[in-house]
């Protein structure tokens, strides 16, 4: 038991909050910190300048980039990247992909496509959730006939997160219709977006954004040598990969980004001669919120510091729960601050209204996503009455 | 004391249900709302056809001379269908400063108008900076000549840019009066833009722009100023509750209808817990509405009352409108389903004039005046 | 759409009033505002007063003491009595078993029971929850077996309130273990409590307090006239019954009342040179209570209106929920109010703390089962759920 | 930052857990707290045996040199079985205070027979109409002739009427001092009684009774003071994270033996959703709680690690111990079950030096004062 960071870490947090708030462009860090929409170019450009230091996949084998770091080091990294306001290494590449590819992939897979994964010269997009499907993986309806050396793609995806962006699909298919078990009978295959047949359609989202696409696929031939894993193996692939998701999933440096946001932009309105942010009832709603985000990061800690065999571990299913929870308070709570100005979303530069009071309802009513996605907090509350209460 | 409408009352919903119906039934509100002003003129006209847009003015003034109890049908029933025309903004709250304040040629010339559906008013009453408060802030208006002029800023005006006449709140000498401002008065600039609701605000900017005070006396109106926002917000209130109805049936249909893991979702129960308590807040809310509404009908403490009714609706409609998404799961996400949009909406109501803590703290500060809340008294 | 009362009414209000403040004994009220335990003889009299005046049973047949009022009337009437401190009629006798026998039971049984039961010259107690089924009555295992003119009676029943003071009970057996359907076979019983076989044995609740009992049947002899309504017949009388427990049960009033003292006792202490009730949190977290407790008001009025026919309505099931939530939530407001001072619960008389305040956290603790008893709070979800959202 | 526990502190939880579970492995603790005073001396002295007692005092003063983290393991076991032994009252806040300002003949005198278990002292420092504050109220101390006399009341006083020495609070002009006072002391009046979660605490009644100052330093106490119930709350956090997993396990073994129409109720989606959120609470609770310890353990500024703590347990202990009874239905009521007392001691702990909200208040005036609260600075 000790409070603080050994030494060694110290040193490595000083480290990470220098690259980060030096060798990353400050007009991208700009745009995070505004809440405004990325570029793709801004998108590539930041990865690669973390990916030339080494900090773009830092949790991949050593050979194809990993750093062999802590936990406790992964998260100070991930921590540090996200209050410096520098986006993240793609998670389709860096989470998702790349480690599968790392796992499950052969040796020339690897060396195709682990590198350029890394560096973003391949950007990939995810193929696995489907209409019909939801939280349901099992019973998705896309199909991959063999046919010589190819797979026929027909059928659809959906929630295909920058899609529209994206150079490869990473895509489960249903390989054995015929297999008892729903689950059995899952393939994992890779292609290119401008293959024949592919083709993206954009789902514009509740706050008029368009990050998602539904992804339909006719007669898309693929050839057999980008079948991931074994055939009718996909399933196992797929659970790998939805784990990774929930590791350090905890947005913690994100939230508290928002709500030091919050607090200055109460502390700069003035409501009958006071700031906003000695009304005490504000006051202490900041401050119960910024205590269940303390008691986060420190479960976040806790949490890494027991998932070292790269499992994740049980309870990272209440950071998930409760970070995107609190993310979604934090949203709300820059939407109330924002006030009688959180309506005018769409005012354009001239306007009166800052810019931050503009974005505010948007990336709140965005953030409603954030208890959907990437394994909803249903699912979570199932899988703790579940793996861990034993219900 | 008696919740029930009479037989006019049923008369009037489901007259002005049929008409939205019609308007809104299918996927029209998303064309309607994609481009200026926002609103569909044509339904407009149809309201003022129906009588809709004079219903809370006098007869003597070109209107129907029928209450609160009236509007707050129509309010419900644009909340279910989430209407994107301006009846709230422009009859309830600018209409209903006109009624309460002007005089008798501002009135003949204004509301007969306005019922008629052939001019539209704005209250220009937020300015940068301000909270919900009833006085002006840095607006400023200047006696010159017998004449007035108008300077500063108003924004966000909710459908500022297409009205075509503005009951503009200024300070003079440390009092805040009413102006009504034409839409082509000189000095003036209006820069629309949409909400996230899809329906417009503006930045209003008047520049020594020509004003009429509105009525004649010449005191501080913001006491009257507070009592208009306070119907208003009652009546927002109602299309809340309309709204929140609406999103609480598509997830229950949702719910019978999604299947998930080979069943339908509403075979599992911690999703429909979670709809009875959407329906527990809906229903809580609805009382203390339609109470308030009552108690403008009455005449009665309208600015409590209207407090009160704000707090219990912006408590239902975050609770409703992140539930309805959430229940929803990815679906709700999207622009394509109209779920997403009444969250979007009651969001937009919760904010225009005051939000739930906001009305709690107003409350809050009372709360040892008196022993209990009599609601009967 | 009307917001005062109508003239009648408004009399019939100041009536209410006027009797429960001047003819029930101030003692008795005393002790209710106190929030102490009322004697046997305090509810029979109070009881008694109420049923000479005929306020007893104002919900009963007209023939047997009621008094055809409308549904807001019997609102008024249990608000003014809850406000007056005046115990309500007990619900064994009033609410329960009294509407069952005038609905069920025959000429003799009407005649027999109905009055002595209004005046509380007998007591009832229920016998119809078991240790094995909760909220699940149809489960019940005690059984009536019919010997002759006789039934004899084996088992168990619990949750029995003031069956300690009762002189009869009235029973769920049953009656036909070979029925398919295991709601059938079920047969209501009435019998003293001091028939042989009849033990009861007090059950300590977590406040320390013994108000429920677990009731025991050894060849308990019954006379075979002591059943209600037919044979085998009882699972309907039961939903009779339990339909309307659900009736009018938001404890509005009470929850007023608590609410009242909690802001009287809050402006008595003074931190830091100021009376806790300016203290902002507190002065919200009070304003939001009351607002919520008010939208319980409108909603019961709203309701009892809709119940004209008798039968519940199903938002009902909103009242028995939020009442019985924010009635816990009073208390709990009046335990935080006492502060330091709450854990003192069982000080004696020359204790300087006040007694509401050591009464506060017991109190807190034995409402607890408000939302457990008379249907539990997921029983009113699943009903909200069912019969009014159809899911 | 680092989480785990060393081999020696598995130990001493291994050994505490062990002797706990002898004592109140099954249904002692009703007996055991039905008679004074309320706990069972013979446990007392088999952690006096065992050490636990002097954990936290330093080895010259007859104790063990060890730190909070040690205190915090002995607290949690204590939670995690309802142990009623003064722990808390007697070694880490009494005696605390002692080790903290006593003078050498004082710690010399009091601290190795606390450590034996032969002497229990209480602070004596809740006043009527006091709430939660570290200075004095009215208790009073005079100086009279080179010694000191106190006059006025304490109550509640935790564990007041048992206790040999009483370290109390009072008042001497305008400043709050600290004394020692014997459990034999003539003008000193002790009435005890139950709490309702079956501990004990009194009223203490000094009239101008003897005393002795704690220390020899003439000072104002109340920073000592406000440290030392700091410390105790931090203790009392993990006390309270025993009891919330003990309420948490018991729920969950209740769901999946329990029966209702026909299966078991962990069929029952609501219900395990529902125990899946008291999981959460417990363990964002366990973090800040461990994290309050180690700010101990470092010196740093304990106070407002104590109130984060604090107010982290409290909002997890009401959840967790309002569940826990409701998730069990009627049998959680019961006294003879153990789940009540769970919560009735959840609440007694949340209220005993300052709850949720109290805390809330505090860490709301500082809000504006930093950016963000980074718990590895």
């Amino acid at each position: 038991m000790r409070l603080q960071l050994s030494p060694e870490d110290q040193a490595f947090r000083e480290e990470m909050r220098a690259f980060f708030t030096s060798a990353v462009p400050q007009s991208i860090r700009d745009t995070v910190a505004a809440r405004r929409e990325l570029t793709k170019d801004q998108l590539v450009e930041s990865q690669r300048v973390l990916n030339a230091a080494g900090l773009a996949v830092p949790h991949w084998p050593v050979e194809w980039g990993g750093r062999g770091w802590t936990p406790l080091q992964r998260h100070i990294w991930h921590e540090e990247m996200m209050a410096a306001c520098v986006p993240p290494p793609l998670a389709f590449n860096a989470t998702m992909i790349g480690p599968v590819i790392a796992a499950f992939g052969n040796q020339q897979q690897k060396e195709r496509f682990l590198p350029p994964t890394a560096n973003m010269d391949i950007w990939w997009c995810q193929g696995f959730s489907e209409p019909d499907a939801g939280s349901d993986l099992a019973s998705l309806r896309t199909t991959a006939v063999r046919d010589g050396d190819h797979w026929v793609v027909n059928g659809q995806k959906t929630w295909t997160t920058l899609g529209q962006y994206a150079d490869w699909i990473f895509c489960l298919a249903r390989t054995d219709p015929t297999a008892e078990k729903r689950q059995r009978g899952i393939s994992l295959l890779l292609f290119p977006m401008d293959t024949p047949g592919v083709t993206l359609r954009p789902i514009e989202l509740i706050d008029g954004g368009r990050e998602v696409n539904e992804v339909f696929f006719e007669d898309v031939v693929v050839p057999a040598e980008n079948l991931v894993g074994e055939e009718n193996q996909g399933w196992g692939i797929a659970k790998f990969l939805l784990g990774n998701e929930r590791v350090g999933v905890a947005p913690v440096a994100m939230i508290k980004r928002l709500m030091a946001q919050a607090k200055q932009h109460a502390a700069e309105i003035t409501v009958g001669g006071a700031p906003l942010s000695a009304d005490p009832l504000l006051a202490a709603r900041i401050a119960e919120l910024e205590n269940e985000v303390l008691a986060l990061e420190l479960t976040a800690i806790r949490v890494v510091a027991n998932s070292a065999d790269g499992k994740p571990h049980p309870a990272s299913s209440v950071l998930k729960l409760r970070g995107t929870e609190l993310q979604q308070a934090a949203t709300e709570l820059l939407v109330d601050i924002a006030g009688p100005a959180s309506v005018a979303s769409f005012a354009g530069e001239d306007s009166d209204v800052p810019g931050w009071a503009r974005v505010a309802t948007p990336s709140y009513l965005n953030y409603r996503k954030a208890s959907i996605y990437g394994g909803s907090n249903e699912v979570q509350r199932t899988i703790i009455a579940g793996s861990i209460l034993g219900l | 004391m008696e919740f029930s409408y009479d037989d006019e009352q049923v008369a009037l919903r489901e007259a002005v249900a049929g008409l939205l119906a019609r308007a809104y039934g299918g996927d029209q509100r998303r064309e309607v709302t994609a481009t200026d002003p926002g609103f569909d003129e044509k339904t407009w006209g149809r309201l003022a056809e129906m009588g809709v847009l004079g219903l809370p003015f006098a007869e003597s003034d070109g209107g129907m001379g029928a209450g609160p109890v009236e509007v707050s049908i129509v309010a419900e029933e644009i909340g279910r269908v989430l209407a994107p025309e301006p009846f709230i903004e422009a009859v309830v709250l600018a209409g209903g400063l006109v009624s309460d304040l002007g005089t008798d040629a501002q009135r003949a010339e204004v509301l007969g108008a306005v019922a008629e559906g052939s001019l539209i008013p704005a209250f220009a009453h937020t300015e940068p900076g301000s909270r919900w408060e009833p006085a002006a802030l840095a607006v400023t208006a200047t006696e010159d000549g017998g004449s007035w002029r108008l300077t500063g800023v108003k924004e966000p005006v909710p459908n500022g840019a297409r009205a075509d006449l503005l009951v503009v709140s200024a300070l003079v000498g440390g009092a805040t009066r009413l102006y009504l401002v034409q839409g082509d008065a000189e000095g003036l600039t209006r820069t629309g833009y949409r909400n996230h609701d899809g329906t417009r605000s503006a930045k209003v900017a008047f520049d020594g722009t020509p004003a009429q005070l509105l009525g004649d006396a010449a005191g501080d109106r913001t006491a009257a100023i507070e009592k208009a926002l306070a119907r208003a917000r009652v009546a927002y209130g109602h299309e809340a509750l309309g709204a929140m109805e609406t999103a609480l049936t598509t997830t229950s249909e949702y719910l019978k209808t999604r299947k998930q893991f080979g069943v339908t979702l509403n075979k599992f129960q911690a999703l429909t817990f979670r709809a009875a308590d959407m329906y527990v807040s809906l229903e809580l809310a609805r009382s203390t509405v339609m109470w308030a509404t009552l108690v403008v009908d009455a005449d009665g403490d309208v600015v409590a009352a209207a407090d009160r009714a704000r707090l219990q609706t912006s408590r239902a409609s975050r609770h409703i409108g992140k539930e309805a998404i959430q229940l929803h799961g990815g679906i709700g996400m999207t622009a394509e389903y109209k779920v997403g949009h009444y969250t979007s909406r009651l969001t937009a109501i919760d904010h225009l004039l005051g939000d739930g803590d906001w009305a709690l703290s107003r409350l809050a500060a009372g709360v040892t005046e008196y022993e209990t809340v009599d609601p009967l008294a």
